[in-house]
């Protein structure tokens, strides 16, 4: 059980809460959270957003029961949090870019610092991309060397992919799937990571609910992902 | 822990009647890092079948009113991999190990079942049901004859201690069950999920790409709980019953309707240790009652 | 309302596809307190069977996950009773009639149905799948054959358009469904509720005298969708589909997989208002979509 | 929808909830609750506990889902009313012993004022039997002229019937039955009413599943009911 520690609306449907809860989170991993006791059935998977040593923070959208239960929520309730789970980013260095959709931005707050502080020279250009309103972008920019911001149009045509030695992406399928194309296009579809968001059901590998085909065979986007190589999941 | 849940099933100990079910628990390293499996009676393995199988493609899972449907369709490392990798590890473990078989013809449940015959484990849990496997695994669970048929050849092979798992799509599950004892299973475990089926309105399509899949979780504990009892009352063999089971609560009506083991499948997912929690529950309360075993409440109902 | 909801069933014109269940409605009258019935399709009433019955005794109500179960045991006025006091006010309203006759013998089925041929009202449901009738009432709706000679029999007397409640607990739903299809019903509903069971663990008792009920409510939707979707392929006459809808995205489901008309049970104990609002939800849907009729979704799954 | 204008926790589980909805409630009339949208499935009847023209207040003790879920409900919350359902205590004048186990005491709050307000001088004598601690004990004396208070033992032994033109009494099936028998044994069974709380699905008298055996046959305990003569249930 971990508490809440402030749970803030962002916009129309963009939420930002903390939790206090002792782990070493790795960027890109998530955690499966429940905040009710039987129903809905299955805890949600939410991506770290960032994370201390005791406290981590979830930057979620309401798209259903789950995520409205979660809105909420208030200071001081709790909230049962199991994780981290799955993989995480590679710990690359160099010049990097990370393109999110919708909520898909959530894992490059901690993907951002994690990279900055274990190599600052490293440069990193955020792209996020909004379906009606830009959120969090000043705590973005602090992150980051650059924020580019879409809203409302095609995050993917910001970018000029061979500009950069890896990209990082999260969001809706139909737009990693654009990118990657477009990486493939110029060249260097093997930079391209993804992170997957596959439905999920326990959320530890036991299950298979949320393999993904890759070129290697079935992997679980819970244990073996969320975060893959595009190619291995696209370039079939 | 001490002896009140200790539980015979059909010459097997369990140390207690909690276990984790065919499908929802992989080969049980997973939870084995969230609690000491040993704490378990035991964990049915993910469903082999002779062949490693990529399983379905499309959605896999979908949520509906206090259950899960699902068409995982049986991806499994094939009875060869489980062997190789997994066997040993689950061997190693203090608790009863339940190999879950299942298949697609009565040639690859022989050829499947001679495979394990060559290898140490407790239960062999015979699936004859599983819904999310297009081409005919369905229809031994069905019709009480292929059931019979199924159950007849398999015993005839099976060096193990044979559990036929039975599927609540089944037309007559009390004389199937039935058939099963008679062609000499050793015990029957009930139930499979329901066939079930969710449309996505926007697409105006089926959500899975097998239009229909499996159905488990609170929502179908109560048919479950009644095809236990009658199950229970019909065959003298033992019963493993499950269907919706989360708590110590759900676990003791399955027993006082007549199980002997009950399996933790759903309940997982709604917390990782749910099966360790209703041991420890089950336990309590029958200390509580003044039990001198578990058993003593078993089929009351 | 526009014509957008107009379904034809069977000859009989529904001004939308929205009735409400038997038994969870009584004959209308205190719904009509709530909002205007005449928003409605149709109501079936609560079934009749040739006798005044005064149900069963104990609980008949138990709530489970996202479902309930109910014993009442057909306490109904019998088929004279609803003639006097309720008939007339039902025909009164501007909606389709139904009345649902339930039965424990060919014999009472075959009086009721007599009885019944004298007055005036638009469809007889007939239940051939009360599970909470002891005394074989279920038989009708699990066997094909028995359902087949029920309907049969009532068939030749009967001189109402005819549609027969299918129960969930057939043995084979489709063969059954055909079955009555050949018989000569002019259409088919289903579902009825699942024959469940629950125990109060502290008295180790079952919650019902009966001991087995009847469950119903979203927990049993997915596999009522995955029913009504294989009996509306398997038949030409027109489907009622019902199992847990309690929203018009629900009720869309259940057209999309063949129905042609829907009805709301345990929907309306959660919001009294439940059925005006997927009329209303229903009817917005199809505008949006730029249907000229909702039949052009009906069976596209 | 009614919104939550207080919801106090009187002891370890007795709430009082006030709540902001028109209204004209009879005494011992009830509301079906219901502040979830799915799950669980039924809406629970409570009785009035006090109604103003746009008040109502409820009394209720926690026993499992429902009323836990109204446990938790702050100000501002909004639940759903359904109501005012089924009939009243008969408007008598008199001497009238209100007798309520448990959580039974609530309706006995409004019947005490209203016949008060009705017939001046009339005269209440309230007895509340608690199992473990008493609550609104001031509240309840404001309405009657006397209250007898029992904690932990039998309410039933503190009555003395054949002082009563009327009895009214609700709570436990098995303390209403041994209040009867009381009544009966002094030549009063007649002046005894009762409150039933049966199971109930949809609260106005459709479904059947509330029914009560009575000596007239059949009753429906949300609409003929919830108030009964006892030798009509009881003198079977
Ligand atoms: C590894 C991972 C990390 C994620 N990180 C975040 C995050 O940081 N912030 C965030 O807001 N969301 C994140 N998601 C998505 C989030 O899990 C879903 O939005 C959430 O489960 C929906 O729950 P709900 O009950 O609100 O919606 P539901 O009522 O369950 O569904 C509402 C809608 O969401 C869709 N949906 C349901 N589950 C998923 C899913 N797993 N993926 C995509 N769509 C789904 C449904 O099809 C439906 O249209 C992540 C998902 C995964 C797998
Ligand atoms: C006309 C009427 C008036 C009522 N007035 C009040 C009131 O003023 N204050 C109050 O606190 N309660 C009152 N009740 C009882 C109240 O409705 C139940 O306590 C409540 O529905 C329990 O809901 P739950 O979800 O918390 O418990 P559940 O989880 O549903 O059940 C918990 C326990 O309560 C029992 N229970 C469930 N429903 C009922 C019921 N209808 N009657 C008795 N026991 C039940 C169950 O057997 C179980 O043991 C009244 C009931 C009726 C029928
Ligand atoms: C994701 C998933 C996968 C499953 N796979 C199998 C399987 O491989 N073999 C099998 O016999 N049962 C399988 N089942 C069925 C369960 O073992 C169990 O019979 C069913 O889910 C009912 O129990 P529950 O409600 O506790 O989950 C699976 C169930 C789920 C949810
Ligand atoms: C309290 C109750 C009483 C019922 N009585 C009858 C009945 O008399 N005749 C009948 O054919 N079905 C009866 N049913 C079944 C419903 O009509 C319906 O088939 C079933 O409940 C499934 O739909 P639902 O999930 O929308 O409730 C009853 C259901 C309930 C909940
Ligand atoms: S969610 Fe269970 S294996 Fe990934
Ligand atoms: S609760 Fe439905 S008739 Fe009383």
């Amino acid at each position: 059980m971990a508490e809440i520690l402030s749970n803030q609306r962002l916009s129309r449907d963009f939420y930002l809460m903390e939790t206090a809860f002792p782990n070493t989170t790795g960027m890109g991993q998530f955690y499966m959270l429940r905040a009710w006791k039987e129903y809905p059935i299955l805890s949600r998977p939410i991506s770290a957003f960032d994370a201390g040593p005791d406290k981590v923070s979830f930057l979620y959208k309401t798209v259903g029961t789950g995520t409205e239960i979660f809105s909420r929520l208030r200071p001081g309730d709790e909230i049962t949090l199991q994780g981290p789970l799955g993989n995480t980013f590679p710990e690359v260095s160099g010049s990097i870019a990370m393109v999110g959709g919708g909520v898909g931005i959530a894992p490059f707050n901690l993907a951002a610092r994690r990279i900055k502080a274990a190599s600052p020279e490293s440069r990193i250009d955020l792209y996020l991309g909004f379906s009606d309103e830009a959120v969090l972008v000043d705590q973005f920019s602090a992150a980051a060397d650059t924020v580019t911001v879409n809203v409302g149009g095609f995050i993917t045509d910001e970018i000029d992919p061979s500009r950069y030695d890896y990209v990082f992406t999260c969001g809706p399928e139909i737009m990693m799937k654009v990118l990657f194309e477009k990486c493939r296009a110029s060249g260097c579809g093997d930079k391209l990571y993804v992170s997957m968001e596959n439905r999920m059901a326990c959320g530890i590998g036991a299950c298979l609910v949320c393999s993904c085909r890759t070129v290697h065979g079935n992997r679980k986007a819970c244990k073996d992902g969320p975060v893959f190589r595009a190619a291995e999941v696209f370039g079939l | 822990m001490s002896d009140l849940l200790k539980t015979d099933f059909a010459g097997i100990p369990f140390k207690n009647p909690v276990v984790l079910a065919s499908g929802t628990c992989g080969f049980g390293r997973e939870y084995n890092e969230i609690f000491n499996l040993e704490k378990l009676g035991g964990i049915s393995s993910k469903g082999l079948t002779l062949r490693a199988r990529a399983g379905n493609e499309g959605i896999r899972i979908w949520e509906t009113a206090s259950g899960i449907m699902n068409s995982v369709g049986l991806e499994n490392p094939g009875v060869r991999g489980f062997i190789q990798n997994e066997l040993d590890w689950i061997n190693s473990l203090d608790l009863v190990n339940i190999v879950n078989l299942g298949g697609h013809s009565i040639e690859d449940y022989i050829e499947g079942t001679e495979l394990l015959n060559e290898v140490r484990f407790d239960i062999l849990e015979l699936n004859i049901s599983c819904p999310n496997v297009k081409a005919g695994g369905m229809n031994f669970g069905v019709k009480t004859e292929f059931a019979r048929e199924v159950v007849r050849k398999i015993r005839s092979v099976c060096r193990h201690t044979l559990v036929v798992k039975l599927s609540p799509n089944a037309e007559d599950i009390v004389a199937l069950a039935r058939a099963c004892e008679e062609e000499g299973a050793d015990g029957i475990s009930l139930i499979n999920t329901f066939l079930a089926m969710a449309i996505d309105i926007n697409k105006r399509k089926p959500v899975f790409e097998n239009t229909y899949a499996g159905l488990s979780g609170p929502a179908i504990r109560p048919i479950a709980l009644r095809m236990v009892n009658q199950v229970a009352k019909a065959v003298t063999i033992p019963v493993m019953g499950m269907g919706g089971i989360t708590s110590w609560q759900d676990a003791l009506e399955f027993i006082m309707a007549g199980a002997a083991v009950i399996q933790v499948g759903t309940g997982s997912f709604m917390d990782p240790k749910a099966a360790p929690a209703i041991a420890d529950g089950l336990e309590s309360w029958a200390a509580s009652q003044g039990l001198g075993s578990i058993g003593e409440v078993r089929g009351i109902v």
